[in-house]
């Protein structure tokens, strides 16, 4: 039960060029371990770094230099169908919900994909079966879903729509950036609900990806705090919520607590 | 009658218009021709007359030419002309690239200055024609000015002793020349001429229609003399044409190797619907000897003669009567007879020639595909480096002599001799025993009359065997504005830009031999009938778009 | 804000007149044998004949039925349209999305060479290719569409890197999906209405392209094109007499019909793919 | 520093680029079949012998390996010393410079005047759009822009100078006639005209329909919506805001047309006689004319580099958004 | 206390009036110096309501109906022309893509001194350039972004460049339409901390437009909840703020 399954070692990220004009140090030698079964909230203002290492670890980006291993297994230096092999166990759920489907696909063949992308069908029923198991996972409705656009869906909607193919190929591993950041506070708590419920019925390891403090808390139970590309602070979630030790967390924690309070720093 | 200024068109840039930077032979070296002087000359009728020289004389081995130079010789800056020029000229010829002249001055062996006016030229063989193909084509230019250049086509300067002087010249735009007052032959008959350079030749005929230019080097089309015709201020003068269209098999391949072959294609072939569609009648039919009826050379009689069944006669003989579902034959093997025909794409009666060929054999069961090629390229592939020796790349090609083959009398040799260093013309790789000992004999001959009757005799050989077919000489056309300049002479297979026509002598030029077709005064309006609705169509549209519709508030609504 | 929607009215009229268009040069092409009164290649009347009631524009230099040889025209101009463009878009976009979706050394080759392509100026390249090839068909097209495609592997090149980064693309890639499967499923799906358009570009550029080159001589004078009977019109110097109102206008109002035909269409699909505008 | 660095990486770039056009443009033309011997030579050619020939081919140094002559080209081409054509027998330098003036005043004011109206109209459809006007000028400009230009141009030859003698026929000015002074600018502007004219018709979508679409575009943005919501009056919003923006692409098709700007007229140049660089090429290519092709193809390409690289530099002057734009825009 | 701003039974529509409302009939008003707080989910129409007050619903592509008394003057009904003198001197928005709002080849001074030129008529340079700092201060950014072009700004700079932008003239009203999503936390109580101290400075009423339960409650005298473009009770969204405020 406690294998590791994320292990970052000496990761930096190097941008050559922001608007500015400048060199970023996007990620600047993190160091960084999940556990099975874990739910590890990862928060810092913008432009952090968050995404960053999540592009790092499922080889979107090249690492400058730094190791990723996912299960014990190095992945950045090993060839392309292991590493293929191992990230069709890893899930995805990117930032922007209104670009992460695909404009001309139903939800039917967005959930599919996965599958035919990794020529898991079998037979068209059973794969249907499936796509209907986790629509009602995600607790929308199949019959009334199930051939819609991403046009035709709301935020929320496409936010579960994307936790939902990122489910279809019964991950170890789950990575979520920011999944509720475009929500109104209904849905937002229902998918954090259903989150919860996941890393908890399937046992599923999930990165959680956030800038809001108090969902992270709610949620998660562990938590890294990121600034200008380093983790500064790291450990179990109460910890860091009660007893945070860097001056930059407490600041953050306060902003999303009370704002006044926050405001009567200055 | 004497003229101010006139202006001719030119149909192609000659730079500089000296003996070393002209580019082709028409127009370039007949407007040279101006500038430049030769020892002899060919007046109208393309006899040789002394031009430069005052007397001469020719020992009996055609070898020994002893010249003596007039005494009013100038050269455009005042120098006075002599002999040291000339045996200057054709010294240096040889140091420079010019083939024309390199290959003139490259017969003699040597030559004595007696004084200013006496030179006497000792050729290393003989040769009956030196004065004709030699003396009569061989500018003289000064040595003051070439002496010690190295690249004669750097000389900038154009300085001839010719009847006109060059003023000035701008690359692509114009020539403007001026009459030597005190020329030897009299005062040319216009004092100025202006040429300026325009490529495309419809817009000669479109200047000279608009009254803009006099005449042009450009030969008229035939489809305009009609047109032109019904113009009260131009005039037409046609005369023979003495450049070729021909058929050139290559008689190295199969089947084009056996004569029977070349006999039934050149029977399938009508040129008198070439000439009709093609030139539009303003054409002569092909000789099956080479030469032109007209050239000094030619013979009325060995013209050929279109028989379908006579074709088919001779294609059955050979073989090939099988025919495969297309209707085309097929040889012993089986292979049906389809070949290539090259023919220069940027030459529109030649690939129109072409199209009617393919039609023409198509009826006698023979299938051959046109491949236009750009005329450089088809160069490469039928006379690769121009050097027959290379060999040749073909199977059947519309090809053309230019005009001044014909008043060659070795021109025979020159293309049929199966010796590639004596048939250097030889592109179709002809190879016939008895024409070889006649060209063998032909060289030894030093008697002028011997020497014709061979040439009848080669020719009748080649008629027999059609290593290639001509198929017409298209007619010189030229047309002028008569109310400009009036004075022009027809030269044989030239064309009106020649000396003749702006002097004026008695002797050399008696009478033009060529039938002018000066056109009755027809008054024709059918050429101004303009479609004005063309204009309109073009107009209406143009200004509705254009029309515009004030309206600020729309706009305000939009954006 | 960005809802401006319902707005390609006018693209999509002058889309239905070019499509309307199109299909009337196809219909023509198609049937040329049926329309036409004369087999175009059969000198059928005398040389340079006015219109008359048998030969609808006259005939042209050889005696050749020019009404004819215009509706044959209509084959050979849109086949070569659709063969060259064809050409051209099938190097563009292998080129483009090759270069657009594999980053490093492929891309960087592929793009040195558009740019070359580009830089060498076109019409003096296509003079030269089409001095080593004899104009027949194949090579004409293949001229055209060998010289033509820079552009559009440049655009596809765009539009597939802005794919290629998309969210949902991404996600796909991260989780393990081949790259095969993305540039089928997603990527050449997404730009296939661009291809489409380019390609009516093409075909429109391709038809000019043509007659400028018949023009200048380069074309194949043996074919029945448009830009041929142009050619032999003008050198037949049907300018300098009446023949040019019925031997040169009509080519000349087919080739801009037939290529405006192109555009229009194209001016369509762009409307179509690019609600903006 | 670091500008300065992205910079020079941008010159080295282009280094290499001409480079490469240098040598593409020696090979280029030795690799055409045919040979340029007929005219150094002259048409006599067939009757000289071997060695006299060989004598030629040595002198203009044809036989050399083609690395020797490739070296020689380059030796010659840095040191300016280019030589002689082959057809025209007149210093290379001499012929181009002869030409380029002409192009120039006909392609430049091509370029202008096209540009000009291009962007006028292409504004009046843009902000017209859905309205008739903006069908008819985008209906009728496509329709000019697809007809081939040759032939429009020999039907304003057929029409202007043939039957109604407005303009002169061909040429680039009356070359009997001396004129001078202001009377010659008229002549020159006569012979202008039709060309131009013609030029101007076909090149005016090239300009219009970008600045259209980019203006339709424009107007869809959120800063433009914004400026209305700030009470900004139209005319400042038209033009300050619209066009000003739509201008950007267009002045990137501005400059590749200004590449193109000594190549972009042969056909035209051919069809009015106009003494340009474009007639002289295309014969340069059929006559073989090593010389001449490469250094007038030189000339063509490099303008285009140097055309590229100007838009490079002026870009991020022009729209301070690129700093410094990389290749993948 | 006389409102500032009285919205009465107001709707709006897209495209063609028949097509349906997207805002059914809203009616609230706004006191001087106060903040009214609108919550709704992501379509329920916000945003229309900011622009309808903006006068900005022909350049939608809409239309309007029903009254908006500013400060007791009816500006529902005024003509385009009339509406330019309202906008920006009496009304100023931040709206909820400030961030793609800035001219790209102006420069933020530029920007404002446009709207200084055209509503306040300040056309001396110095006294611009003196204003534009002024702003500047206000809105905690540094005067060198003065001559920076949009596009070298990050989203919190431009965000609060637009505040600074809508402050200008010193209107009456300023609506924020979710001026700060997007920005990570620090950078929002920033932003929200300028537009707080400015309220009180200027006795400016501020419509805020979040869905943000926290912005809300802090900044807000009053709060309407808006679903499917009508008003509605708010309980269920208490509910949700109670579960909110549970989490942390
Ligand atoms: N492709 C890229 N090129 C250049 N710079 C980049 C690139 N991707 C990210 N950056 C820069 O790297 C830094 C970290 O970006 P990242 O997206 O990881 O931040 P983040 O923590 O996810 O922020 P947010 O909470 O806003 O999503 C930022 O400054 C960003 O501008
Ligand atoms: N320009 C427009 N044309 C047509 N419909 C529009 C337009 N703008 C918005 N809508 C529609 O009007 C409704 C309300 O949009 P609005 O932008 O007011 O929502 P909102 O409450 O601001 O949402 P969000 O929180 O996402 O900003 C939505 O259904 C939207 O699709
Ligand atoms: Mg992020
Ligand atoms: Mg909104």
């Amino acid at each position: 039960m406690d294998e590791t399954v994320i292990k970052i070692e000496n990761l930096y990220k190097t941008f050559h060029k922001n608007k500015i004009g400048q060199e970023v140090h996007a990620v600047d030698g993190v160091e960084l371990q999940i556990k099975e079964g874990d739910v590890y909230g990862l928060i810092g203002a913008s432009g952090s770094g968050k995404t960053t290492i999540l592009k790092l670890m499922f080889n979107l980006e090249k690492p400058d230099s730094g190791k990723i291993f996912f299960k014990g297994q190095e992945m950045i230096s090993s060839s392309w169908k292991e590493r293929r092999k191992m990230q069709q166990r890893m899930g995805l759920v990117l930032q922007d919900p209104y670009n992460s489907l695909c404009p001309s696909m139903t939800v039917k063949e967005i959930l599919a994909e996965p599958l035919m992308m990794q020529n898991k069908i079998k037979n068209s029923k059973e794969a249907l079966d499936k796509i209907i198991d986790i629509l009602h996972r995600i607790e929308l409705d199949p019959e009334k879903y199930i051939d819609r656009y991403p046009h035709q869906l709301s935020g929320g909607e496409r936010q579960r729509i994307a936790l939902g193919r990122a489910l279809m190929i019964e991950p170890y591993f789950l990575a979520l950036d920011e999944p509720t950041s475009m929500l109104d506070v209904e849905v937002k708590e229902e998918v954090l609900r259903l989150i919860k419920k996941m890393a908890k019925d399937l046992n599923i390891t999930i990165l959680l990806i956030t800038h809001d403090l108090s969902m992270a808390a709610s949620i998660c139970n562990y938590i890294g705090v990121m600034k200008e590309g380093k983790l500064i602070e790291e450990g179990i979630v109460e910890t860091i919520i009660n007893e945070p030790r860097e001056d930059y967390t407490k600041k953050l924690l306060l902003a999303s607590q009370n704002l006044e309070e926050y405001w009567s720093l200055f | 009658s004497s003229v101010d200024t006139l202006t001719i068109s030119i149909h192609t840039d000659e730079n500089t218009l000296t003996p070393f930077t002209y580019v082709r032979g028409y127009p370039g070296i007949e407007v040279a021709r101006l500038v430049f002087d030769s020892l002899f000359t060919l007046d109208a009728n393309n006899q040789v007359i002394p031009w430069m020289v005052e007397e001469y004389s020719v020992d009996e081995n055609f070898q020994v030419y002893e010249l003596t130079l007039r005494d009013d010789l100038k050269w455009h800056d005042g120098e006075k002309v002599t002999t040291e020029d000339v045996k200057f000229a054709f010294e240096y010829a040889l140091t420079q690239n010019s083939s024309r002249w390199r290959r003139i001055a490259s017969e003699i062996e040597e030559m004595e200055i007696l004084d200013e006016r006496n030179i006497i030229i000792t050729l290393e063989n003989s040769n009956l024609d030196f004065i004709s193909n030699g003396l009569a084509d061989f500018m003289i230019y000064p040595k003051h000015i070439y002496d010690g250049v190295e690249d004669a086509t750097l000389v900038e300067e154009t300085v001839g002793s010719g009847m006109y002087q060059l003023l000035e010249y701008r690359s692509e735009q114009y020539y403007k020349f001026k009459a030597v007052e005190d020329y030897f032959m009299g005062t040319p008959k216009v004092k100025n001429i202006t040429m300026p350079i325009i490529n495309d030749s419809g817009a000669n005929f479109q200047a000279l229609r608009a009254g803009e230019i006099a005449a042009t080097t450009a030969q008229l089309a035939p489809e305009l003399v009609e047109t032109f015709e019904g113009n009260r201020n131009i005039n037409i003068k046609s005369g023979p044409g003495f450049g070729s269209t021909l058929l050139q098999f290559n008689t190295e391949e199969y089947p084009f190797n056996d004569s029977k072959f070349r006999q039934a294609i050149a029977y399938a072939i009508d040129i008198d619907e070439l000439i009709e569609r093609i030139t539009l009648g303003y054409a002569d039919k092909g000789n099956l000897g080479f030469y032109h009826p007209n050239s000094p050379y030619g013979r009325q009689t060995s013209t050929h003669s279109y028989n379908i069944e006579k074709s088919n006669e001779l294609l059955d003989m050979l073989g090939f009567t099988e025919k495969n579902a297309q209707g085309i034959r097929l040889d012993a093997e089986g292979t049906p007879l389809e070949f290539e025909l090259l023919v220069n794409g940027g030459s529109a009666p030649r690939s129109r020639t072409a199209e009617i060929i393919i039609s023409q054999l198509m009826d006698v069961g023979i299938k051959v595909n046109i491949v236009a090629l750009e005329g450089n390229t088809l160069d490469d592939r039928v006379w690769p480096g121009f050097d027959v020796s290379h060999g040749r790349n073909y199977e059947m090609s519309i090809w053309g002599w230019s005009g001044p083959m014909q008043l060659n009398s070795d021109a025979l040799i020159r293309l049929f001799a199966s010796d590639f260093a004596k048939g250097n013309l030889n592109i179709g790789g002809y190879n016939n025993d008895v024409f070889d000992d006649l060209a063998e004999k032909f060289a030894k001959t030093l008697n002028l009359q011997d020497r014709d009757d061979l040439i009848q005799e080669m020719m009748e050989v080649i008629e027999g065997e059609v290593p290639f077919l001509t198929l017409y000489y298209g007619e010189t056309i030229m047309a002028y504005d008569s109310t400009k300049y009036d004075g022009w002479v027809m030269q044989d297979g030239m064309g009106i830009i020649n000396k003749f026509s702006f002097l004026d002598l008695d002797t050399a030029v008696a009478q033009e031999g060529v039938v002018s077709t000066e056109v009755e005064e027809v008054s024709n309006n059918q050429s101004s009938s303009f479609p004005w609705w063309v204009v309109l169509v073009l107009i209406i549209p143009a200004t509705l778009i254009l029309k515009r519709r004030k309206n600020r508030e729309d706009d305000e609504e939009v954006i | 804000m960005k809802t401006l929607k319902n707005l390609c009215k006018s693209e999509e009229k002058l889309g239905l007149i070019g499509i309307a268009l199109l299909v009337f040069f196809l219909i023509v092409a198609l049937l040329a044998p049926t329309i036409a009164p004369f087999d175009p290649y059969e000198r059928v009347g005398k040389s340079f004949d006015t219109p008359s009631s048998i030969h609808l524009l006259g005939t042209n230099d050889i005696g050749q039925d020019i009404f004819s040889e215009i509706i044959y025209g209509t084959r050979f101009s849109l086949s070569l349209a659709l063969l060259a463009s064809f050409i051209a878009i099938v190097l563009g976009v292998l080129i483009g999305v090759i270069s657009g979706y594999f980053q490093g050394v492929w891309e960087s080759f592929f793009m040195r060479l558009t740019d070359f392509i580009l830089i060498i100026p076109f019409l003096p390249l296509v003079i030269i290719i089409s001095a080593y090839f004899s104009g027949s068909f194949k090579n004409l097209a293949l001229v055209i569409g060998l010289t033509a495609w820079p552009s559009t592997a440049r655009i596809i090149r765009s539009q597939v890197m802005r794919i290629r980064s998309k969210d949902y693309i991404l996600n796909l890639k991260a989780m393990g999906g081949r790259d095969s499967y993305i540039l089928k499923r997603h990527i050449l799906r997404e730009v296939l209405p661009i291809i489409v358009y380019r390609f009516m570009m093409m075909a429109n550029s391709a038809i000019l392209i043509e007659a400028s080159l018949s023009f200048l001589g380069l074309g194949s004078p043996t074919i029945k094109s448009w830009g041929t009977i142009l050619y032999y019109a003008q050198v037949r110097n049907a300018f300098l007499t009446d023949a040019w109102v019925w031997w040169i206008l009509p080519p000349g109002i087919c080739i801009s019909l037939l290529s405006v035909a192109f555009l229009f269409s194209g001016y369509y699909v762009e409307s179509r793919l690019n609600p903006k505008v | 520093m670091r500008k300065l660095f992205n910079r020079n990486r941008k010159l080295y770039h282009y280094i290499i680029l001409i480079f490469l056009v240098i040598s593409f443009n020696f090979f280029l033309p030795r690799l055409l079949p045919g040979n340029p011997l007929v005219n150094i030579m002259g048409e006599d050619i067939s009757l000289l012998t071997m060695e006299e020939r060989e004598a030629v081919i040595e002198r203009y140094n044809l036989n050399d390996s083609i690395f020797k002559q490739y070296t020689t080209y380059l030796r010659n081409l840095v040191t300016l010393n280019w030589g002689t054509s082959y057809s025209k027998k007149q210093p290379i330098s001499s012929v181009l410079w002869a030409a380029a003036p002409w192009t120039l005043l006909l392609a430049f004011s091509n370029l202008v005047i096209s540009t000009l109206i291009g962007i006028y109209l292409g504004t009046k459809a843009g902000l017209k759009r859905r309205k008739k006007e903006d069908v008819y000028l985008l209906s009728g400009i496509s329709f000019i822009s697809s007809m081939p230009s040759f032939w429009l141009g020999m039907i304003f030859i057929s029409v202007f100078s043939v039957n109604l003698g407005w303009f002169p026929i061909y040429g680039g000015y009356s070359m009997w006639q001396n004129y001078t002074g202001i009377s010659k600018v008229i002549d020159v502007l006569r012979h202008l005209f039709l060309p131009l004219s013609t030029l101007v018709i076909l090149s005016i979508s090239n300009i219009f329909l970008p600045m259209r679409y980019a203006l339709i575009e424009v107007m869809g943005e959120d800063f433009v919506f914004m400026a209305k919501a700030k009470g900004i009056p139209q005319s400042i919003i038209r033009y300050k805001y619209i066009v000003r923006n739509a201008l950007l692409p267009v002045f990137t098709v501005f400059m590749l047309r200004v590449g193109y700007i000594f190549s972009g007229s042969v056909v035209i140049e051919t069809v009015f006689a106009y003494p340009g660089l474009g007639r002289i090429m295309y014969d340069a290519i059929s006559t073989r004319d090593y010389p001449l092709i490469q250094y007038s193809f030189l000339l063509i390409s490099l303008m285009v580099i140097l055309s590229n690289y100007i838009t490079d530099l002026l870009y991020p002057l022009i729209d301070p958004r690129v700093v410094n734009q990389h290749e993948n825009t | 206390m006389e409102p500032i701003l009285k919205v009465e039974e107001l709707k709006v529509w897209y495209g063609e009036k028949c097509k349906g409302d997207i805002i059914k009939g809203v009616s609230f008003d706004l006191n001087l110096g106060e903040t009214l707080g609108i919550r709704g989910r992501s379509g329920s129409g916000k945003s229309t309501i900011a622009w309808a007050v903006m006068g900005m619903m022909s350049h939608l592509k809409g239309g309007m109906e029903g009254s908006i008394l500013l400060d007791g003057k009816n500006i529902g009904n005024l003509t385009e022309k009339e509406y330019k003198k309202v906008r920006w001197k009496e009304i100023a928005i931040v709206p909820q893509a400030a961030m793609n709002s800035f001219h790209p080849m102006m420069k933020i001074k530029d920007s404002i001194g446009e709207i200084l030129k055209i509503h306040c008529k300040i056309t001396d340079k110095k006294q611009m350039q003196d204003k534009c700092e002024e702003l500047m201060e206000i809105a905690h950014l540094d005067k060198k972004v003065l001559s920076y072009y949009p596009h070298k700004m990050s989203g919190g700079m431009k965000q609060r460049a637009a505040i600074a932008m809508a402050l200008a003239c010193e209107p009456k009203l300023l609506i924020l339409d979710e001026a700060t999503t997007g920005l990570d936390v620090l950078t929002e109580a920033e932003v929200l901390r300028v537009v707080k101290n400015l309220q009180r400075r200027n006795n400016m009423s501020i419509l805020l437009i979040s869905h943000d339960p926290r912005l809300v409650e802090v900044l807000c005298d009053k709060t309407i909840y808006i679903e499917e473009g009508v008003i509605v009770d708010h309980s269920t969204y208490h509910e949700a703020d109670l579960l909110e405020a549970k989490a942390v």
